[in-house]
């Protein structure tokens, strides 16, 4: 079981998320933004930063990069894929996630613990965390507004494809919405860091729950059967 | 360059008549236009310190853990197993005057790379903010926008800011001061040195390209009284890439670790002929510089400008001839534009040389030599003033321990509540909560950060050590602007107690030291004086002082700004585990206070607030107790003795009780014996205090460990509850105040909830920023 | 009275570092697009102004560009009128770019 | 080959919140303007295309705008000509608006 977390120019959450996955029990490697070659590794964690500088808008120029066309072929092939932060905003930009990230409506950038529930079990990403369960991880993000069209948004409740939730928004947010899956089921964002709420020192581990879920369903083999 | 007006041109770049006759005698003839620029800003009071040098020699820099002092781009000390910190303090003050946004930012991004540049990775940021009366538009512009830029900066390269200072004043309204301190961590043996050694070798000059931004910017700005309002006139912004900057960390963290580089210097104010001088200057070397190979990213710079931009996001590497395709390399991976601009030379001068040089560093034919200027006259030999120092008529200095002549014990008013006092020192614009701010700053990425601003000294972990740092910065500007010399101690003192608390030993001290013009006598004494309290207070704490910064010229037509010794301190917890947090931890813990209030509240928010006796001084310090107290703090750590520990400073001990009632979320039952004044024991920010809760069982163990460091311990009561309740008993409380109706036997009575939102309500309040649904702009429920 | 649209462009003055412009530069070999220079970002505001006639709401703008949208220290700005009064009935009913663009 | 200047205007699409909009408008008051409404802040670009004729050059610039200089679930964006060849020259020189960009 091998996770892969890319690093654009601009990265900042790379090593900790690296940090982190080995927390949760798998082995990680980074994977350079301008490689179209996954290493073979099992799952792919695009991480928060600000790749490219975030100028222009949040995730937009990494969405161009070599490794995103093999992040794009492994999610087709059924591959697992976490966006966190800036990671979700290039999913977004890159069309492997529904919507878009605005500016926060505060028009600042927030850093701030927040509270998300799990709003569905039956995911790679959550797999054993039951729904209803809160979290308490950090948010950091100046684009994290979460945007789609109203229809986007009732077929992404319809389906169950809202995985997280904010108890306390803290973007404004369209229906408090924290995180995302793709229709496939296997490509995932959310704004919040789990890899931040991976050490009680730290605050809490309530977000290596997530990356062990993540880990435990692409261990298991499991990955092709979440693909609906 | 030619002259357009009819002043000489040295005038105009800020030399002196006789300045001009020290560089004619330096040189043994006259400079041309191009050495003169570079002597302009090098012998500016920014890169020179030649008001501020045979001063700052005086401090402390000594100490037992010291790997690099002064005289580097930061210190370094070691915190044992191969490790080492490096930390600087450094101000933006005028450029973010200018331009609040990207003043701020590009302040970031030099002192990170002060720290990088000495193979360290930066792993943190504190901000000390200091502004004029918030309830001013202007000033709020200005906050608004420093906010903005540190968090704007920070945030993208991914480094957490993790702490600091938010201070109004009005001594500041027009002339804001933006401190930065970072920290970065690096293993020993990687320590980068700014010299240029071995003659052959490469000059590589690597990161951003060189623009007309920022000429003269910051030395300019920096180095004179900054009145004229005209923006026209003003030197032109420089802007932060804070992308390029992370792109720069990993590039130059990079070529560090793989050894690729002899020396290495970031580019700041003074530009290429500031590096291409300091650089050889260390190293007893000299460079030439081959001007046609600077990246540029505008098209026809004079000579000048492309040696004295201060183009941000650049360092200067000097490169073994067989390293260089592999540094190259490096560079290009992180797309970072890279050309090898000069050679290290046996002779000592900077020489400039436009038409290129051959392989062999030799001028090719036709090439012309533009300067050339022995590096030592820019450098280590540049001038230096003794300036005079004239004491202000009247001083107002500290009275002696005890009584002052008249007992300074007024509430607002008579018959006020206690409790009513304790509401308005905490939702004071000094004493409420800084989260609007905080909340803008990302203190959690790198995944280190055990505690992060509001609560006092911020903690990181090491990773792959049980190690912590602990890191706090203060300035007492209110004492100083009575008494600089006590004023500096205290601030000093503070800072060191805010890292003592958590258990952490102190491992140095950084000054920013931010004064007014020192060419007026009065100013320089307060410089003077503060320098000389730094010191003394370094020795008695036993702390060398690792670096630090100067900001003269903080003037405005207004007059100058409080005098203000911003200190950084960084300390070393063995084992983070057993770090000591602020907040109430239990209910029925005991609630203890360590030393004892002294008389004086002349400087303090409740003298702010309620005014105070005429005759009445800043409170003195003993330092002898002092550093009792920080020994104490530690080993009653290292013992696992203290539930919970916060230090006694602004707002006084009513103020340092209900923070940790807040943050705890819990109230207590107190009784407080009033020896003094009841403002004096309330709210007096005298210092060697702590407030320490600990379990009943530890009760004994902690009064002998006391009893050790001969500081009073006074049992106040016991946590628990909801409210604050502190009782007045004692001679005090019966004496003058109660004669003269002052209802101060009143106790404080006040509920855990109303302090917290009187707390957390005021700094989004004053910025505008409640919504209806009672959050503030960083998004913190205030209701 | 009468409506007035108007657009301000506010761009980074000649010599200003421009971030956002260097790393559009910067990608362009990724969307295989050559032959681009010289990529600047600013900003672009549009609003509405109701006075007496066009030069008075013109200098409303004016101000407001000066004081408000751009700083004048690092940027420049531009001020373009893009419609008047019976232009705005149109910009309400349009989609998307139509807004304040007749 | 010629060089020809355009000004890509990206806009927050009619019906996206459009926050910084109206934070120019909250500011209004304080600096005492009235009559101001429906402000909109979006992006403008400006870039450099070397191309045989201005058709060409256009088409890279719609391809840029779509692909990465607007998101088109959130963003419009319309393209304009300000500048061929000879006008580079005039820019350069130009006060502000010019960018000295080799
Ligand atoms: N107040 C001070 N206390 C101690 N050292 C200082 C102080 N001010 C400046 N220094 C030291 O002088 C040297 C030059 O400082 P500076 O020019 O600010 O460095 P840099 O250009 O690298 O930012 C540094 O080593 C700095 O630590
Ligand atoms: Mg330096």
């Amino acid at each position: 079981m091998k996770v892969g977390i890319a690093v654009f120019p601009g990265s900042n959450c790379d090593t900790d998320a690296l940090h982190a996955v080995r927390l949760a029990g798998a082995d990680g490697e980074l994977l350079w933004h301008e490689e179209a070659d996954l290493h073979g590794v099992d799952v792919v964690i695009l991480p928060g930063g600000f790749a490219y500088g975030d100028y222009l808008r949040a995730g937009v120029i990494a969405r161009f990069s070599p490794i995103m066309r093999a992040v794009a072929a492994h999610a087709a092939r059924g591959g697992l894929v976490l966006g966190i932060c800036n990671g979700f905003q290039v999913l977004a930009e890159a069309g492997l996630l529904p919507g878009a990230l605005l500016r926060n409506a505060s028009l600042r950038f927030v850093h701030r613990w927040v509270t998300i529930r799990v709003e569905r079990d039956d995911s790679p990403f959550t797999a054993g965390i039951p729904a209803g369960t809160l979290l308490r991880m950090p948010v950091a993000h100046g684009e994290g507004c979460y945007f789609a069209e109203e229809v986007t948004l009732d077929a992404l409740e319809r389906d169950g494809r809202v995985l997280f939730r904010y108890l306390d928004n803290p973007n404004g947010s369209l229906r408090d919405i924290a995180g995302v899956r793709s229709t496939t089921g296997n490509v995932a964002g959310l704004m919040p860091h789990p890899e931040r709420a991976a050490e009680p020192l730290l605050g809490t581990d309530d977000g290596l729950r997530l990356l062990r879920s993540l880990v435990g369903s692409a261990g298991a083999s499991l990955a092709a059967a979440w693909v609906r | 360059m030619a002259a357009v007006s009819g002043e000489p041109l040295h005038r105009r770049l800020g030399l002196t008549d006789a300045e001009l006759g020290e560089i004619r005698g330096r040189l043994g003839r006259d400079p041309n236009d191009l050495e003169l620029a570079i002597f302009s800003v090098m012998w500016s009071e920014h890169c020179s310190y030649k008001s501020s040098k045979p001063l700052l020699a005086t401090l402390p820099t000594r100490g037992r853990d010291l790997v690099a002092g002064p005289g580097e781009n930061a210190g370094v000390v070691s915190i044992g197993d191969g490790l080492a910190v490096a930390f600087k303090l450094e101000s933006h003050n005028h450029p973010s005057a200018v331009e609040p946004y990207q003043g701020a930012a590009t302040g970031v991004g030099g002192i990170l790379r002060d720290i990088f540049t000495m193979g360290a990775r930066p792993i943190a940021v504190l901000d000390a903010l200091r502004f004029g009366d918030p309830r001013g538009p202007r000033v709020r512009h200005l906050v608004d926008g420093v906010v903005r830029g540190v968090g704007g900066y920070g945030n993208c390269v991914g480094v957490p800011t993790v702490g600091g200072e938010l201070v109004f004043h009005p001594s500041y309204a027009a002339n804001p001061l933006v401190n930065v301190m970072a920290i970065g961590l690096l293993e020993e043996r990687h320590l980068t040195r700014a010299v240029a050694p071995g003659p052959g070798n490469l000059v590589v000059l690597y990161g951003s390209t060189t623009g007309r931004d920022g000429i003269g910017g910051a030395s300019v700005l920096a180095s004179a009284e900054f009145a004229d309002d005209d923006p026209s006139k003003r030197p032109s912004v420089q802007v932060g890439d804070p992308f390029a900057e992370k792109l720069l960390v990993e590039a130059t963290l990079e070529l560090i670790e793989r050894g690729l580089v002899e020396g290495l210097q970031d580019l700041g104010a003074g530009g290429i002929g500031c590096a291409t001088s300091e650089m050889p200057d260390r190293a007893g070397t000299g460079i030439v510089v081959d001007l046609d190979a600077v990246p540029r990213r505008e098209e026809g710079m004079a000579p000048f400008e492309v040696m004295i931009s201060e183009s941000q996001e650049r360092m200067c590497a000097v490169v073994r001839p067989d390293r260089l395709a592999e540094v190259l390399e490096v560079c290009r991976r992180w797309g970072l534009p890279a050309a090898v601009i000069g050679r290290v030379t046996a002779r000592r001068d900077l020489a400039v040389v436009e038409g290129g040089l051959d392989p062999d560093g030799r001028p090719r034919p036709g090439a012309r030599e533009l300067a050339r200027i022995p590096v030592a006259a820019i450098a280590s030999e540049a001038i230096v003033y003794r300036r005079e120092a004239r004491s202000p008529a009247r001083v107002r200095s500290a009275p002696a321990p005890g009584a002052p002549v008249e007992p300074s014990d007024r509430l607002p008013e008579r018959g006020t509540d206690p409790g009513a006092v304790l509401m308005a020192l905490l939702g004071s614009p000094n004493l409420c909560s800084r989260a609007w701010v905080s909340g803008q700053y990302d203190s959690t990425v790198m995944t280190n950060t055990v505690e992060a601003c509001e609560r006092g000294a911020a903690v990181l972990r090491v990773k792959g050590t049980a190690k912590g740092l602990v890191a706090a910065t203060d300035a007492n500007a209110t004492v100083s602007a009575l008494d600089p010399h006590l004023g500096a101690i205290l601030s000093v003192a503070e800072a060191i107690r805010n890292v003592a608390v958590t258990g952490a030993r102190p491992l140095g001290v950084t000054d920013c030291l931010n004064f007014g013009n020192p060419e007026k006598p009065e100013a320089f004494w307060r410089f003077a004086e503060a320098v000389r309290g730094v010191g003394d207070a370094c020795r008695a704490f036993g702390l060398p002082v690792t670096g630090g910064n100067v900001s003269f010229y903080n003037e405005s037509p207004e007059g100058p700004i409080a005098p203000t010794p911003q200190i950084g301190v960084v300390g070393l917890l063995e084992d983070v585990g057993r770090r000591v947090g602020p907040a109430f931890a239990a209910d029925d813990d005991l609630v203890v206070l360590v030393g004892e209030a002294v008389p004086g509240l002349a400087g303090s928010v409740y003298a702010e607030l309620a005014g105070v006796a005429p005759e009445d001084g800043p409170p003195a310090i003993d330092l002898e107790r002092e550093a009792a107290l920080h020994a104490f703090l530690q080993e009653a750590a290292a013992a696992r003795l203290p539930s919970a520990a916060q230090d006694v400073s602004g707002g006084g001990l009513a103020v340092a009780l209900a923070e940790m009632a807040i943050w705890g979320e819990r109230g207590a039952r107190l009784d407080l014996r009033v020896g003094t004044a009841p403002a004096v024991e309330l709210f007096g920010e005298g210092p060697s205090r702590a407030v320490v809760t600990c379990h009943p069982d530890a009760w004994e163990r902690l009064a002998a460990l006391a009893d050790r460091f001969r500081l009073p311990l006074e049992p106040l009561g016991a946590t628990g509850g909801d409210r604050l309740v502190i009782e007045l008993h004692g001679e005090g409380s019966t004496g003058a105040a109660e004669d003269r109706g002052a209802g101060i036997a009143d106790p404080v009575d006040v509920s855990i909830e109303a302090l917290r939102h009187a707390w957390s309500s005021a700094l989004p309040r004053l910025f505008g920023e409640v919504d209806e649904t009672g959050r503030d702009g960083a998004g913190t429920v205030v209701a | 009275m009468a409506d007035f649209r108007f657009a301000v462009a506010v761009m980074p003055k000649a010599g200003i570092l421009d971030p956002q412009g260097r790393a559009v530069e910067q990608s362009l070999p990724h969307l295989e697009i050559t032959g681009v220079r010289r990529v600047r970002v600013g900003r672009r505001v549009e609003l509405t102004v109701e006075a007496p006639d066009e030069a008075a709401a013109r200098a409303v703008v004016e101000r407001l560009a000066h004081e408000l949208l751009s700083n004048p220290l690092i940027e420049s700005y531009a001020v373009e009128l893009v419609g008047a009064t019976s232009s705005i009935r149109v910009e309400a009913s349009g989609a998307g770019r139509a807004e304040g663009r007749p």
